[in-house]
């Protein structure tokens, strides 16, 4: 059971390269929710994460919530090709203090692979892993950017089921996708947020405008 | 009126050349970007107008 | 923070051997140093100290880019950023990591090469010293450095040039030590500089490294 | 009212093109007058002979590179504390102007040397911070040249400048302490306001100090515009281009 | 190949300078020499020219990583060698890029700090003489030790540890000439086996790169 | 229209990391035809793609058709991110001696992106150079690892296109993919061609069995 605090975002406005991407965006994710972010190509959905996830600054707006609670996964999985899958798995359970990795590594069937290198895995392979990694921070809000890339059906599966266990828990996710999950789970577009290119944000190069 | 300058002529002369040099070329490629500089700005600054 | 330092060792281990390239960098350079300024004995063993210490230096700075640009690429770096680790302990637990791996190893291996240089008998304690008490300077110097450069494509050059400058007084001291040592002089002047430089780096550089690998990261 | 509404680029930008053009005419009137009268109103010096004429490059060479190293430092402490996009962007104008100077520096000493310690080099103490302090210019230069987003660049390059003076000013004692040195000391102690050279020497000398510090800063005023007018384009094409 | 040669060069010049940074460790190099061997100008002198060739072929050596292990990382390798244009040409052009954005400014910027180490003014000519001729050599073989470790994760001190002791008669003659020509010996032995070596390698290297680095790629 | 050449697989073993991974694969590509392979994470259809392509040798089997008329593209996507979108598809299309750029800029809705450097495209941005990527060979046999990756559903459907425009001008293409296209296309199911652990095909250890 975690901590039952609303992971809150609030008129947020969030930039790449220097450059307004979403403006005003808004929404509160509560214990038991998932919620899918939804948006073509290039609406800013990695970067909504990223600054979620705390790794860039917003240029606007406020989260609540978020501090130390967040496991983030995105499209590199952290992974050394050089250790095991067991060695990887046990390195995050000790950074983030979690007693123990089997039930990660039965979640995503990961048992048969345990003693591979995590180099000689198959794509789909490496993104269970690095799936099965959010489970040992004992995070209780998982942010996740594309997380289904490369997996086959049975995995994606494996997934939808680590993320209704997880949310059974009292955990939250937040995951930007473009497939189907078959979650049931609420849906956040952001292509309505798009930001208006001449709107002053706070984006650092707005001083030259 | 250029003075004497005896047997250090080429090194006083190669300083003061380097020196020269080394200051117009700094210049000169301060003065170059700077206008490119301008010329880019005034060329974006036209379009965007352009745009609307 | 000790899975950090214990994974970090053993993947210098496992990576192709981190441990011993460092090391057989040092022993090439060394090597071709009498084939660059010819096999004078007495030429060589005047300025041994100096290529020891040189060859010590450039053998870590080598394995710096490996120090944080691994992580960067295959995405660690930033889930360690969103992790309970303090990031000052990641860094300086790196940099720990890396002397162990690269900076202790040049030290124990400084002796065998000082005989092919053809180093004064007197002067193998103090190179020995005189390593040992400057190489974590560099490790820690480097991995502010490395973490400088982390973002940019195979900064590897970029982080040379970087961290040369910044090696200078470690450098000198450490050299200075040694060839006092070498010659009979006393070095315990430099050698307490050198002691005030370790100290010093290893309390404060990792404030700048993490500062700046947070900037960067961003 | 205070002194940093000056860091919006715009009242920047138009108090800086009501500056410069005084300034580049001072400066190049300080410059050109200075070198003139040291160049062809002094006389020789009775040990050094004609070389003394160097003086007129090189010390006023030598401390504009030492002034401008200081100058980023404020301007990048600045931009950390307050982040004035204008004050960094100062330093990194700023840059190429003092390696340049260092430069000069550098090759007046060498050539300088020839006649009088009977060599280009000696690892010299002062000549060797020199040196170092090139390679800070070095590093500092490459590493704005290597970060794209603008922002970082300036970060990263402001706690290089930071550490990289702290690591200067060490060098130069582990220097000191490495080689006691050919190379005179100061005759400008600014503190004491006596002076080691004759008066023939001193005034055209200050001539062409002041000539160069002016020189500087009209450089460094004008590459800053440069800097914002650069990076306005950017932001403006950024905002136009497509945002697709 | 020409689109090749261009693509190299211009992104030597954007990812950060790839193009003045080999350019800047020689600098480096030579700058610490004195600081650990000590400032005397007689030792300096004469070990000039080894360090220079000494710093040359490091500068070399480290922009060597970025050769190929760039190209294989972003699945550019695998590409070109599924692409229309021959391997051996592919590798030739390479490290044409290599020396033209590494070699030649090293041979330039060589008698500048020739006086930094206060190298006799006879051995400036053959010094640069001796390095233009000999830093094509360093850049095929650095391609061929690149070919060699490309599917290695970092492996730029394996690389490092591959090449080095194929630099070694590239290293002895060239040295050699230089000092000779400093000397005021007669350089001309060397030097033509500098120039035999250089066009062995140039002529036959590129096939055992393109050889090695099929197999590498498999 | 490209020359009507089939590609032709018979009896084809492949091997990763020493390891038999699919015995006895065998179809024909003919022109004018897609084949999607399907089959789990793992299954080994990007060891497959691999060989067929050429990147790796067989164990046994032939490949006929293939020399010098296969564009492959996996995914790594050979981007240099200092380059611009228009900068790495001409250095592609003057490597494969190819006539012009902008066809490959229209299908895949480039042109806004053209002076953009590619390191800072989006996750799908990128993947859609990467793709634009293929029709500038010139090639008449696409060979594609997991193509539609981080796609939305608006650029699957430019890649569908490009594909049908392909196929009409007598080009065929393989395709491994775990999600559906939309294409009208065979299926080549690769599970049913696991290799057998103890087979003896000629990977380099068998010596030692
Ligand atoms: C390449 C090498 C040299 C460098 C980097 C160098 C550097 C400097 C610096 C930094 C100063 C300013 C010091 C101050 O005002 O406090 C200075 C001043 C001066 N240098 Fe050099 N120097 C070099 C070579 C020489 C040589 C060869 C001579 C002549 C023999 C020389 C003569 C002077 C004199 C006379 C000053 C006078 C200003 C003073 O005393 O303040 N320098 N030099
Ligand atoms: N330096 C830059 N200059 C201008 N635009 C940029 C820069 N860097 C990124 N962008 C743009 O910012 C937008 C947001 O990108 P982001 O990666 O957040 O999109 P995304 O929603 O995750 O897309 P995808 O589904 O393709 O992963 C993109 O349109 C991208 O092109
Ligand atoms: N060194 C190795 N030792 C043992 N097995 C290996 C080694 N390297 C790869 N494998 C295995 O070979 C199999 C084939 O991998 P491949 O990448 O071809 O699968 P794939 O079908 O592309 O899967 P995905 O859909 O996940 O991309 C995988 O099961 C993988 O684990
Ligand atoms: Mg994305
Ligand atoms: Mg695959």
């Amino acid at each position: 059971m975690f901590d039952p605090h609303i992971l809150s975002v609030s008129d947020l406005s969030v930039a790449r390269g220097g450059l307004p991407v979403l403006a005003g965006v808004g929404f509160d994710l509560v214990p038991g929710q998932a919620l899918i972010l939804r948006g073509p190509n290039g609406s800013g959905k990695t970067t909504l994460l990223r600054t979620i996830a705390g790794l860039q600054l917003p240029l606007q707006g406020a989260i609540s919530g978020a501090d130390d609670r967040i496991a983030y996964a995105a499209h590199a999985d952290g992974l050394k090709s050089m250790l095991s899958v067991t060695e990887n798995l046990l390195f995050w359970a000790e950074i983030f203090g979690y007693p123990q990795i089997d039930p990660a590594l039965d979640a995503y069937a990961l048992r048969p692979l345990a003693t591979r290198l995590a180099g000689t895995l198959s794509a789909g392979q490496k993104r269970r892993l690095g799936l099965a990694r959010l489970m040992i921070t004992g995070r209780p809000v998982w942010v996740l950017d594309e997380p289904t890339v490369s997996l086959d059906s049975s995995a994606v599966a494996m997934f939808a089921d680590a993320v209704r266990a997880h949310l059974a828990r009292g955990g939250s996710a937040l995951i930007a996708t473009h497939i189907d999950l078959g979650l049931d789970a609420d849906v956040f577009d952001v292509s309505a947020f798009r930001a208006q290119t001449n709107a002053r944000l706070g984006a650092s190069d707005e001083a030259f405008l | 009126m250029t003075p004497d300058l005896g047997k250090y002529a080429v090194e006083v002369l190669s300083a003061y050349a380097a020196s020269v040099v080394l200051l117009v070329a700094l210049i000169a490629v301060t003065l170059r970007r700077g206008r490119i500089a301008r010329a880019a700005l005034k060329e974006v600054e036209r379009e965007v107008k352009s745009d609307g | 923070m000790k899975a950090l330092l214990v994974r970090d060792i053993k993947l210098a281990f496992r990576a192709g051997g981190g441990f011993g390239l460092g090391l057989a960098f040092f022993l090439i350079v060394t090597v071709l140093v009498p084939f660059s300024v010819g096999p004078q004995q007495a030429l060589l063993g005047s300025i041994a100290p100096g290529v020891l210490w040189l060859g010590a230096l450039l053998a870590c700075l080598l394995s710096l880019d490996r120090l944080l640009a691994l992580d960067f690429e295959d995405g660690t770096l930033d889930l360690l950023v969103t992790s309970p680790l303090p990031l000052e302990g990641a860094v300086s637990v790196k940099a720990l990591a890396h002397w162990i791996t690269t900076g202790l190893p040049l030290v124990l291996a400084a002796p065998v090469l000082g005989v092919l240089l053809n180093l004064p008998p007197a002067g193998f304690g103090w190179l020995v010293a005189s390593l040992a008490l400057g190489t974590p300077a560099l490790s820690v110097i480097g991995t502010f450095g490395a973490a400088l450069t982390v973002g940019i494509k195979r900064g590897g050059l970029l982080l040379s040039l970087l961290v040369l400058p910044l090696y200078v007084p470690t450098l000198i001291f450490g050299a200075e030590a040694a060839r006092r040592g070498a010659l009979g002089l006393d070095p315990a002047t430099p050698l307490l500089m050198l002691a005030g430089i370790t100290f010093a780096t290893v309390g404060l550089m990792p404030f700048a490294s993490a500062a700046v690998l947070r900037m960067g990261l961003r | 009212m205070s002194i940093w509404q000056y860091a919006n680029p715009v009242k920047f930008l138009s108090l800086s093109a009501k500056v410069q053009p005084v300034l580049w005419v001072a400066a190049g009137f300080c410059v050109v007058v200075g070198l003139i009268w040291g160049f062809f109103g002094t006389p020789d010096d009775f040990r050094q002979g004609s070389t003394v004429k160097i003086i007129y490059l090189h010390v006023p060479a030598a401390l504009m590179a030492i002034n401008a190293w200081f100058m980023m430092l404020i301007t990048s402490l600045i931009w950390l504390v307050r982040r004035h996009h204008v004050s960094v962007l100062a330093a990194k104008a700023a840059a190429p102007v003092g390696m340049v100077m260092t430069v000069i520096a550098l090759v007046t000493g060498a050539i300088w040397g020839q006649p009088m310690w009977g060599t280009w080099w000696a690892w010299d103490p002062r000549l060797t911070s020199f040196l170092i302090l090139f390679l800070f210019y070095l590093g500092y230069i490459a590493l704005w040249e290597a970060i794209e987003d603008p922002d970082t660049a300036a970060d990263l390059t402001s706690v290089l400048c930071l550490v990289g003076s702290v690591f200067a000013v060490l060098s130069r004692y582990a220097v000191q302490f490495w080689n006691q040195g050919l190379h005179q000391g100061t005759s400008v102690p600014v503190a004491t306001g006596g002076r080691t050279v004759s008066d023939v020497f001193f005034y055209p000398l200050v001539m062409c100090m002041v000539g160069f510090g002016l020189l500087f800063l009209a450089l460094v005023l004008y590459r800053t515009g440069t800097e914002i007018r650069l990076r306005r384009t950017a932001a403006l094409r950024a905002r136009a281009g497509g945002n697709v």
